[in-house]
C-alpha cells in the first residue's frame, strides 16, 4: 500500500521531469529556429505512430534495459559498474565467434550463442570483481580500463583472417541458426523492422534477476554486502566471493545484451571507431530507474524512445545535438527531483518539508 | 542556409524528386565524405530542383531504423552514406524491392540487387598523384604516411600513395604507421613529430580526424603535410600542400542526375576514378607545388585515364609493380 | 635512441596535459564530496569555448580563459543539482554528459555556418610555446621542453592546488567537507559554499584541460575532439588517490604508455604488433601498476554523499 | 536564597530556553520545553533513549530550528539560525557522535573553521599548535596537537572536541552524552574538567543516562520523557532511584539478578594468542582465558587494550599470530567467521551500526542475517519469505522489538531497538558461547535493564558469556568472574563478589600485576 505510493509518487516526479526536460528542449528548438510543436509530434510520431515505430522503439531499448540492469544489479551489491560497454563488446565478439563458427541445429545454436555471450560478458565483468575482491583495484578504473582493452580486441578479431569478411570492416554474418528474429512479426510491422527476441529474453532476465535479488540466498548475500559489507563479513558472508559474483553477474547481462544485439539485430560486428555507448547510457538508465530492475525496464524504454523517436526530429531538420540536449535536461530534471517536488508541493499551496 | 529549409519535410511538391541520404556515425557535418555527400545533394537541389533530406547516424546499430525512415519518407533515392552501411542497404533493397538505393563506398559486385548503385572510388589514384607530388617535392627523401586503421579503403590509399612516391623519387622510403583510430588526434600528432624527427619532411595521412594532429604537426614543425578526402588547405595553408580529394560530391551529384533523367542504373557498381572526376589533387595545389611537378602529375593523370597506368590498390598489385 | 626517449616524453607531457587539468578539477569536487563524473562534458564544452573565442578574438589567453567559464557554467549545474538539490552526483554528471556537448555542438553550428567543427586557429594564434627557439631545432631538449604554455600552467596548477588543498585555511575546509560535512557545519563552516566553489572549480578546471586540447595540441574544436579524456581523468583522479599530486603521476603514467605505443608502432623499430593489440597496452599497464604498487585506496569519506542541514 | 552557591551565581541566567516546542514532520520531539542555567552551573539533562535531549541541545547551538519558543542567552533573546551564530553567543558543543575530522590532526580539528593564518591564506600550523598547547594546559585538557584523530584514544578524542569549543571562547558548554565511551579513569578525569572549568565561570550542560555521574558532577538536573518537559531538580536533594523513576515513569530495577550459577565444561578456551592490529603493531600478547559453561566471564580494561581485537579474533574476523582458539574444543584458530558460527559462537557487536545490521534491511532480514541459509527459511537457493517474516515477528513479539513491524527498515528504529533486534538474533541461535562488546552503550536504564537481563539468562541455560565492556560497574554487576585486560594480556582475574572499582581500576592501568 505505502509501497504503491511511493511508486506512484517517483511516476509522477519522473513524467513531470520528462515534461520539464522537453521544455527546455522546445526552448532550445526555438532558439535555433525550428518549431517546437512540429518537433515534438515528430518525435512522438516517430514513437508511437505506426506499429513499426514502436517496434523499433522497443527493439533499441532492449540493449540498454540490459545495460541499465547490469549496472543497477551491481549497484545493489554496492559496486559501480561503469564497464557496461565492454562487457557488451566481449558479449557480441564471444556471441559472432560462436555463431558464425559453429554449425549448429537451431534449437542448440540460438541457446549456445547467448550463452557464449553471457560467459564472455560475465567474465569481463569478473575481472574487475576480481581485482577489486584480490588487489584492491577500484572497478571505476578497472572497468574503464576494461571498456578499451574490450574495444581494441574486438577490433583485433575483427581483423583476423577469415573471421572478417573480405573487403569489409565487418566479420561474416553469424549462422541463420544463430539468429533470433521473429519473422512471422515482420510480415505485420513491415520487413525492414528487426523485430527479434531479445526483448522477451530481457523481460525473462528482469525477472530471474528481480528474483535472484530479492527471493533467493544469494541475493541476500550480496545485497547485504552492497548495503554494509562489515555488518555482511560479521554475518559470514564472504564479501570478496560476493563482488567477484555481482560483478560477473553484471557483466554477464551487459554481455547478454551484447550477444542479444548481435543474434536479433546486427547479426556481426564491425570495427569498432569510438565506443558506441551501450554502457553509459546503461549508468543513466540504470540510475533514472532508481537501480531496481523494475526501474530499469521502464528506464530503458524510455530512453530507446527517446533516442529512437528523437532522431526523427531530423525530419523537420532540427540537428541530432537538441535531441541530446533533450535527453540530457530530461536527464537532469530526473536527478533533481526535489527541485521538481518543491515546484509541484509550491503549486499544491502545500507545506514543504521542514 | 538553414538546414530546416532542406529537411525532408514532405508536404509539398508532389512533382519534386527527393533524394535522402543517412550519413555514418561521422555526422552530416564530419568535414568529409559525409558533408562531401550533402554538399553534392545540394548541389543537386540547386541545379535540379529536387528535395532533400538527411538521418544522422549515432551509432552503427541506427543504419537500419534510419534507413527506413527515409523510405518511409517516400524518397525517390535513399543514400547510405559509407561502407559501413553496406548491409543495411542490401538489406532494405530486400525488403523495398520498389525503392531506389545507393551507397558509397561499397559494391555488391555481380550480386548487386536491382534496385541499387554502388559507388566506389579508385582513391588509390589520387593517392597516387600525392605521391608523386611528395616523390619530387623530398628533401630528404623520408616520406611519411599516417593511416586511421588498416582497412580496405585505407590500404588503397597507402598502396597508390606508396606507388607514386616510389614512382618519382625511387630513393625516397616511406615510413608508414597506423593510429588505429579516426579520432585520436593527439595521437596523429604524435606521430607524425616522431616521422618528422626521423628526418621525414611530407608526411601524408589517411586518419580522418587523427590526420588533424598530423597537419597541426606540421605546423609546429614548418614541415609539409599532404590532406586527405577535402583539400584540407585551410588547416594549415602554409603546410598542406595538397591533398587527395575524393570528390564524393561529384558521385552523388552524378547518380541524382542520371536518376532526374531516368536513368537509374540499378544492379550496378559505378567506380569513380581520376576519369570520372570521383577524385582528384586538391585545387589549391598550385599554392606549394612548383610548375613542374604539377605538369608531371597532369601527364601522368592523363596516363592513368588513358589506362596506360594501373594504379595498385592492394598489397599483391603493389608488390606486382617492378 | 636519445631521441626515441625525447619523443616518448614529448608525447607523454602533450597527452597527460588535458588529463592532469582535468583530474584536478576532480581533485577539487571529489575532496569537497561532489562526485563527478561530468568532467568529459565539461572538457567538450571548454575544448570550443577555447577554439571558439580563439576564432573571434585571436587572443588565445582569453580563449583559454572562456574554456574555463564555460566549463564552470556547467559545472554550476552540476552543483545546484548535487548540492541544492541533493540529486545523485552520477546521475547529474551524465546529464551534464549529455548536455554540455549537446550545447557545444548547438553552438558550434550557430557561430560557424551550421558546421560542427570550427575553423582552425594560425600557430600565431595558439596558446604561445614558451621556449620556442630556445634551444637547438631537433635536439633532445627541444624536442621535450619546446611545447605549449599549457604544459607548464598544468604543472603549475598540480602544485598549487596541492597547496591551497593542503596549505591553506581553504584547503583544510574544503577537505573537512569532503570528509565529515557535518563536523565541518558544527564549525560554521559554510558547507554548501565549499561544494558549490569546488564543483565549479572542477568544471574551470575541466574546461582548462579540454581548451589544453583545443589551442595547443590541436587547434580547432571537433565533436571527437574529446572521446573518453573525462572517464580516463576520472580514473586517474583515483588511480591517484584522490590528491593532486598522485591524479597527476598518474596522468603521467598514462600519457606515458600512449608514447611508448606510439613509439613501439613506429615502423623502424624493427618488429611489428597488431595495431590493435599494441592500443591495449596504456590500458594494461594501469591496471598492472594498479594490481603491483597502488592497491587500494578510499577517497574522501563523505565523497559521492548527498549533505543535509539538519539530517541525522 | 543566596546569589552565590559554590560556582553558581544565581544573578546571571545565561541560557533561558522558553517554552521550545521542535516537529519533525508531525513527530513532536520537543514539547514546550523551558531549561534554565545560571552562570557556572553545571545542569544535567535527563530522560530515556529519544525522548528529545539532543534535539533540544541542537536546537541550542543553531542546528535546528525550534518550530515555536524563544532563547534568551544572558537574558537577551536570540535568534540562534546556526552554529556560527551560537559560537558568537559563547556556546559551545561537543556532540553526541563526535564531529571530528579522522585524517586531521588533533590541531587541525580544533583551529578548523578558525585557522590562524600567516598571509595567504596560509595555515600558520606552528602557531595553531602553539594555541591547542596554551589551551590544552589553561584546563588540563592534555593532547597531542599532531596526533591524527583517527589514532588516538576516544577519551582523547574527546578532550579534543572539549578544547574545540574552548578555542572558540565557549562559556556556555554542551557536553551530549561525554561519557558513554569512556573508561572509568576518563570519566574521572572529565568529572574534574568540569569542576576545573566551572570555577573558571564556564556553564555546563550534560546529557548523561549514568546516574551516578549526574549525583556526582551536576548541580540540577532536568528530566524529559518522551519530549515533554517533567520537572527541573535539585540534585543533591534527590536520589537516584527517584530521578530513574521520573525519567521512565516507572521504578527501575538496577539490581541484576541472579541466581546461583552451576558451572558447566570449559566452552571456550584462548591459549597464547597473539595478534596484530591494523597497524602492523602486537596487540595482543600472549593472552589466554577460558569461559565455562554457566558462567558470565567480563573483560575489564581501557580501550584499546586489546579487547576489539581479542573480539575480532574470536571471531574470525582478524587473522591471529600464533595462539590458538577452541570452542567446545574445537580447534577455530583463524577460521572463517561462517565456519566459527557454525561451531556455536554468538556475538553481539561493539558497533551495531556498522557490524550488527544492515539499516537498509528490514527488521525480517535482520533477524535471519546468520541464519538465511538455513533449512527453516531457505529452500535450496529460494528464500522462505513468510517463515523468516513469522520467525521474525516471533522475536519482535518475544523481545518487545518497538514498533512491531517487521518490514519496517532497521534503519528507522532507535538504537535501542535496533540493539534488540541484534540481542534477539544472537540469543535465538542458541549459540554455546555468547560474546557482547559494549551492548549497552548508549542505551537508556531502561534498556540496559534488558540487555543484561538476557546475558544472565543466557548464563543460567548453561552457556558460556564473555562479556567485553568498559564501563566497570556493568562488568562487576553482571559478571561471575572478572579478567583484566591490558596490553593485550589478562593481568589478573577476580571473582565479581570480591571485585571492587579500585583495585580493578589500578589493575586496568597496569598498576597490580598479580591477583588479590
Ligand atoms: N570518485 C569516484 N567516482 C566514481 N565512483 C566512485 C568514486 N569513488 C568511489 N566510487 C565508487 O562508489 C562506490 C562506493 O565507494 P566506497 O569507497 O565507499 O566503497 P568501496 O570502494 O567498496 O570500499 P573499499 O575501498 O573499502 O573496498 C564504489 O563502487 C566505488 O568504487
Ligand atoms: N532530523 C530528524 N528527523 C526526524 N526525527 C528526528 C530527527 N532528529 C531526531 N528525531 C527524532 O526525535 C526524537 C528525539 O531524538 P533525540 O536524538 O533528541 O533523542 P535523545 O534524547 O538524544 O536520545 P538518545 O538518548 O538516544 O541520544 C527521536 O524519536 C528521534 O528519532
Ligand atoms: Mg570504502
Ligand atoms: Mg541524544
Amino acid at each position: 500500500m505505502k509501497n504503491k505510493k511511493i511508486f506512484n509518487d517517483t511516476l509522477l516526479y519522473t513524467l513531470i521531469s520528462i515534461f520539464l526536460g522537453l521544455i527546455v528542449g522546445a526552448i532550445v528548438l526555438t532558439a535555433s529556429g525550428f518549431n517546437p510543436i512540429e518537433g515534438y509530434s515528430e518525435m512522438l510520431n516517430g514513437i508511437f505512430g505506426k506499429p513499426k515505430y514502436m517496434a523499433w522503439t522497443i527493439i533499441k531499448a532492449t540493449p540498454l534495459i540490459l545495460t541499465g540492469l547490469s549496472v543497477a544489479f551491481a549497484f545493489r551489491t554496492g559496486l559501480f559498474n561503469i564497464g557496461a560497454e565492454g562487457q557488451f563488446i566481449v558479449g557480441a565478439l564471444a556471441a559472432t565467434l560462436v555463431g558464425y563458427f559453429l554449425h549448429l541445429p537451431a534449437i542448440i545454436h540460438i541457446p549456445l550463442t547467448l550463452i557464449s555471450g553471457c560467459i564472455a560478458g560475465a567474465l569481463w565483468g569478473g575481472i574487475s570483481g576480481f581485482l577489486k575482491s584480490k588487489f584492491g583495484v577500484n572497478e571505476v578504473i578497472s572497468t574503464i580500463m576494461l571498456n578499451w582493452i574490450a574495444f581494441y580486441l574486438s577490433n583485433y578479431f575483427i581483423m583476423l583472417e577469415g573471421f572478417r569478411k573480405p573487403n569489409s570492416e565487418a566479420s561474416y554474418d553469424i549462422q541463420r541458426t544463430a539468429t533470433i528474429d521473429i519473422t512471422w512479426l515482420k510480415s505485420l510491422v513491415g520487413p525492414a523492422t528487426k523485430v527479434n527476441w531479445g526483448i522477451v529474453i530481457a523481460l525473462i532476465l528482469i525477472i530471474i534477476i528481480s528474483y535472484v535479488l530479492y527471493k533467493t540466498t544469494l541475493g541476500f548475500e550480496l545485497r547485504a554486502v552492497g548495503f554494509n559489507k562489515y555488518a555482511a563479513e560479521y554475518a559470514g558472508i564472504n564479501v570478496n566471493k560476493s563482488m567477484v559474483i555481482s560483478m560477473a553477474i553484471a557483466g554477464l547481462l551487459a554481455g547478454a545484451a551484447g550477444a542479444m544485439h548481435v543474434m536479433g539485430v546486427s547479426h556481426k560486428i564491425t570495427i569498432l571507431a569510438a565506443q558506441e555507448g551501450y554502457g553509459f547510457d546503461g549508468i543513466a538508465v540504470s540510475l533514472i530507474g532508481n537501480n531496481t530492475p523494475l526501474g530499469a525496464l521502464l528506464a530503458g524504454l524510455l530512453f530507446g524512445a527517446l533516442k529512437y523517436g528523437g532522431g526523427k526530429m531530423q525530419n523537420i531538420g532540427a540537428p541530432t545535438e537538441v535531441i541530446n540536449i533533450v535527453i540530457g535536461s530530461i536527464i537532469y530534471f530526473i536527478a533533481t527531483v526535489r527541485l521538481v517536488k518543491i515546484m509541484i508541493d509550491k503549486m499544491r499551496g502545500g507545506k514543504a518539508d521542514a | 542556409t538553414k538546414p530546416a529549409e532542406e529537411g525532408a519535410g514532405g508536404e509539398e511538391g508532389k512533382n519534386a524528386i527527393k533524394v535522402g541520404m543517412v550519413t555514418d556515425v561521422g555526422g552530416i557535418n564530419d568535414q568529409s565524405f559525409n558533408q562531401s555527400a550533402w554538399e553534392g545533394l545540394k548541389r543537386a537541389k540547386d541545379e535540379l530542383g529536387i528535395e532533400i533530406g538527411y538521418q544522422e547516424s549515432k551509432q552503427d546499430a541506427d543504419y537500419p531504423p534510419n534507413i527506413e525512415n527515409l523510405v518511409d519518407q517516400e524518397n525517390d533515392l535513399v543514400w547510405g552514406i559509407g561502407f559501413k552501411m553496406g548491409d543495411a542497404v542490401k538489406e532494405a533493397a530486400e525488403n523495398y524491392p520498389d525503392q531506389k538505393f545507393a551507397i558509397i563506398d561499397y559494391s555488391y559486385g555481380d550480386k548487386t540487387p536491382k534496385n541499387i548503385v554502388g559507388v566506389t572510388f579508385k582513391e588509390q589514384e589520387a593517392s597516387y598523384l600525392v605521391g608523386l607530388i611528395a616523390g619530387k617535392m623530398t628533401k630528404s627523401n623520408k616520406i611519411g604516411f599516417i593511416g586511421g586503421m588498416e582497412v580496405p579503403v585505407i590500404k588503397r590509399f597507402e598502396y597508390g600513395f606508396r606507388a607514386g612516391v616510389k614512382e618519382a623519387n625511387p630513393n625516397a622510403e616511406v615510413l608508414i604507421q597506423y593510429a588505429n583510430s579516426f579520432t585520436d588526434s593527439a595521437k596523429g600528432k604524435a606521430i607524425a613529430k616522431q616521422m618528422y624527427s626521423q628526418g621525414a619532411d611530407i608526411i601524408f595521412h589517411a586518419a580522418g580526424d587523427t590526420g588533424t594532429g598530423m597537419i597541426e604537426a606540421a605546423k609546429e614543425e614548418g614541415k609539409y603535410a599532404i590532406g586527405v578526402d577535402r583539400d584540407q588547405n585551410s588547416l594549415a595553408p602554409d603546410n598542406v600542400i595538397t591533398s587527395a580529394m575524393k570528390r564524393v560530391d561529384n558521385a552523388i551529384y552524378d547518380v541524382t542526375k542520371k536518376l532526374t533523367e531516368g536513368k537509374f542504373e540499378g544492379g550496378t557498381t559505378i567506380t569513380y576514378g581520376l576519369a570520372e572526376g570521383g577524385v582528384d589533387i586538391a585545387p589549391t595545389s598550385d599554392k606549394h607545388v612548383p610548375e613542374d611537378v604539377l605538369n608531371l602529375v597532369k601527364e601522368y593523370k592523363n596516363k592513368i585515364i588513358g589506362g596506360e597506368i594501373k594504379v595498385p590498390a592492394t598489397e599483391e598489385e603493389f608488390n606486382a609493380m617492378k | 635512441m636519445l631521441k626515441n626517449l625525447a619523443m616518448i616524453l614529448s608525447t607523454t607531457l602533450m597527452y597527460s596535459t588535458p588529463l592532469i587539468f582535468t583530474s584536478l578539477g576532480g581533485v577539487f569536487s571529489e575532496n569537497a564530496g561532489v562526485v563527478n563524473i561530468g568532467l568529459e562534458g565539461m572538457m567538450t564544452i571548454g575544448a570550443f569555448a577555447g577554439a571558439a573565442t580563439a576564432v573571434l578574438t585571436g587572443n588565445p589567453w582569453l580563449a583559454f580563459l572562456a574554456a574555463g567559464i564555460a566549463g564552470g557554467i556547467f559545472a554550476l549545474f552540476h552543483a545546484i543539482a548535487t548540492v541544492k538539490f541533493n540529486a545523485d552526483h552520477v546521475v547529474s554528471g551524465i546529464a551534464i554528459n549529455f548536455l554540455a556537448p549537446g550545447f557545444a555542438l548547438f553552438l558550434c553550428r550557430r557561430m560557424f555556418d551550421g558546421s560542427t567543427m570550427t575553423p582552425a586557429i594560425d600557430l600565431g594564434q595558439k596558446i604561445p610555446r614558451p621556449f620556442d627557439g630556445f634551444f637547438a631545432k631537433g635536439s633532445f631538449l627541444d624536442i621535450v621542453f619546446n611545447t605549449y604554455s599549457t604544459v607548464y600552467l598544468a604543472f603549475v596548477l598540480v602544485f598549487v592546488t596541492w597547496y591551497v588543498l593542503y596549505k591553506t585555511k581553504l584547503g583544510l575546509r574544503i577537505r573537512a567537507v569532503g570528509e565529515h560535512p557535518r563536523a565541518a557545519d558544527t564549525l560554521g563552516i559554510n558547507v554548501y559554499k565549499i561544494k558549490y566553489l569546488c564543483v565549479i572549480l572542477s568544471g574551470i578546471l575541466a574546461g582548462f584541460g579540454g581548451a589544453s586540447m583545443s589551442l595547443a595540441i590541436v587547434s580547432t574544436f571537433r565533436p571527437t575532439l574529446i572521446s573518453g579524456q573525462g572517464y580516463i581523468a576520472l580514473a586517474a583522479l583515483i588511480f591517484g588517490k584522490w590528491k593532486p599530486q598522485g591524479a597527476m603521476l598518474a596522468s603521467l603514467l598514462f600519457g606515458a604508455s600512449t608514447g611508448l605505443v606510439v613509439f613501439l608502432g613506429n615502423p623502424n623499430i624493427g618488429f611489428t604488433v597488431s595495431e590493435n593489440l599494441l592500443s591495449m597496452v596504456p590500458y594494461i599497464i594501469t591496471i598492472i601498476v594498479l594490481i603491483l604498487f597502488v592497491g587500494k585506496a578510499n577517497g574522501p569519506a563523505a565523497n559521492g554523499q548527498p549533505y543535509e542541514k539538519g539530517e541525522r | 536564597m543566596s546569589d552565590v552557591k559554590g560556582n553558581i551565581d544565581f544573578s546571571q541566567k545565561v541560557v533561558q530556553m522558553k517554552n521550545i516546542t521542535k516537529k519533525f514532520g508531525n513527530f513532536v520531539a520537543n514539547d514546550n520545553i523551558n531549561l534554565t542555567v545560571h552562570k557556572g552551573e553545571v545542569h544535567a539533562l535527563l530522560g530515556e533513549n529519544g525522548a528529545g535531549k539532543s534535539t533540544l541541545m541542537n536546537i541550542l547551538y543553531g542546528l535546528y530550528q525550534p518550530t515555536s519558543g524563544e532563547i534568551h542567552i544572558n537574558e537577551k533573546k536570540v535568534k540562534i539560525d546556526n552554529p556560527n551564530v551560537a559560537i558568537e553567543n559563547g556556546i559551545g558543543m561537543v556532540h553526541q557522535h563526535f564531529m571530528l575530522v579522522p585524517p586531521f590532526t588533533v590541531a587541525e580539528n580544533i583551529i578548523l573553521g578558525m585557522e590562524p593564518v600567516s598571509g595567504l591564506g596560509k595555515i600558520d600550523i606552528e602557531k595553531a599548535i602553539k594555541d591547542v598547547k596554551k589551551l590544552s594546559e589553561q584546563y588540563g585538557l592534555h593532547v597531542d596537537p599532531t596526533a591524527k584523530v583517527e589514532d588516538i584514544t576516544v577519551g582523547m578524542q574527546q578532550r579534543v572536541e572539549i578544547l574545540k569549543a574552548l578555542y572558540r571562547g565557549a562559556e556556555i558548554l554542551i557536553l551530549d552524552e561525554p561519557t558513554a565511551v569512556l573508561t572509568p579513569q576518563e570519566i574521572k578525569e572529565l568529572i574534574n574538567i568540569i569542576r576545573n572549568l566551572t570555577k573558571q565561570g564556564k556553564s555546563i550542560i550534560i546529557i548523561t543516562h549514568k546516574l551516578k555521574e549526574i549525583k556526582e558532577a551536576a548541580d540540577f538536573c532536568t528530566i524529559i520523557r518522551r519530549g515533554k518537559y517533567i520537572d527541573t531538580v535539585d540534585v543533591e536533594k534527590t536520589t537516584e532511584d527517584d530521578l530513574a523513576a521520573m525519567m521512565v515513569g516507572r521504578e527501575v530495577n538496577f539490581k541484576v539478578d541472579k541466581k546461583e550459577q552451576e558451572l558447566g565444561d570449559v566452552v571456550l578456551k584462548v591459549e597464547n594468542l597473539v595478534a596484530k592490529d591494523n597497524r602492523g603493531l602486537n596487540v595482543l600478547n600472549n593472552l589466554s582465558l577460558e569461559v565455562k559453561r554457566g558462567e558470565i566471564l567480563g573483560i575489564a580494561g581501557i580501550d584499546g587494550n586489546g579487547q576489539s581485537e581479542l573480539v575480532e579474533v574470536l571471531t574470525g574476523l582478524r587473522k591471529c599470530e600464533s595462539g590458538s582458539v577452541f570452542i567446545n574444543g574445537n580447534n577455530i584458530t583463524n577460521k572463517t567467521p561462517k565456519e566459527i558460527f557454525e561451531f556455536g559462537l554468538s556475538n553481539i557487536p561493539e558497533d551495531r551500526q556498522k557490524r550488527g545490521l544492515v539499516l537498509d534491511f528490514t527488521v525480517a532480514e535482520n533477524m535471519v542475517l546468520e541464519n538465511y541459509s538455513k533449512k527453516e527459511f531457505s529452500k535450496g537457493f529460494r528464500l522462505l519469505e513468510e517463515n523468516i517474516k513469522s520467525f521474525a515477528r516471533d522475536l519482535i513479539a518475544k523481545f518487545d522489538v518497538r514498533p512491531a513491524d517487521e518490514t519496517l527498515k532497521a534503519r528507522a528504529l532507535s538504537g535501542g531497538n535496533q540493539q534488540k533486534i541484534i540481542i534477539a538474533r544472537e540469543v535465538t541461535n542458541d549459540p554455546d558461547l555468547l560474546i557482547a562488546t559494549q551492548p549497552t552503550r548508549g542505551l537508556d536504564v531502561g534498556a540496559i535493564e534488558f540487555v543484561h537481563k538476557s546475558l544472565v539468562e543466557q548464563r543460567n541455560k548453561g552457556k558460556g558469556v564473555l562479556l567485553v565492556s568498559l564501563e566497570l560497574d556493568e562488568v562487576i554487576s553482571v559478571s561471575d568472574r572478572i579478567a583484566v585486560i591490558y596490553e593485550g594480556k589478562i593481568v589478573g582475574t577476580v571473582d565479581s563478589k570480591d571485585a571492587d572499582e579500585n583495585t580493578l581500576g589500578l589493575m586496568m592501568a597496569g598498576g597490580v600485576e598479580n591477583e588479590k
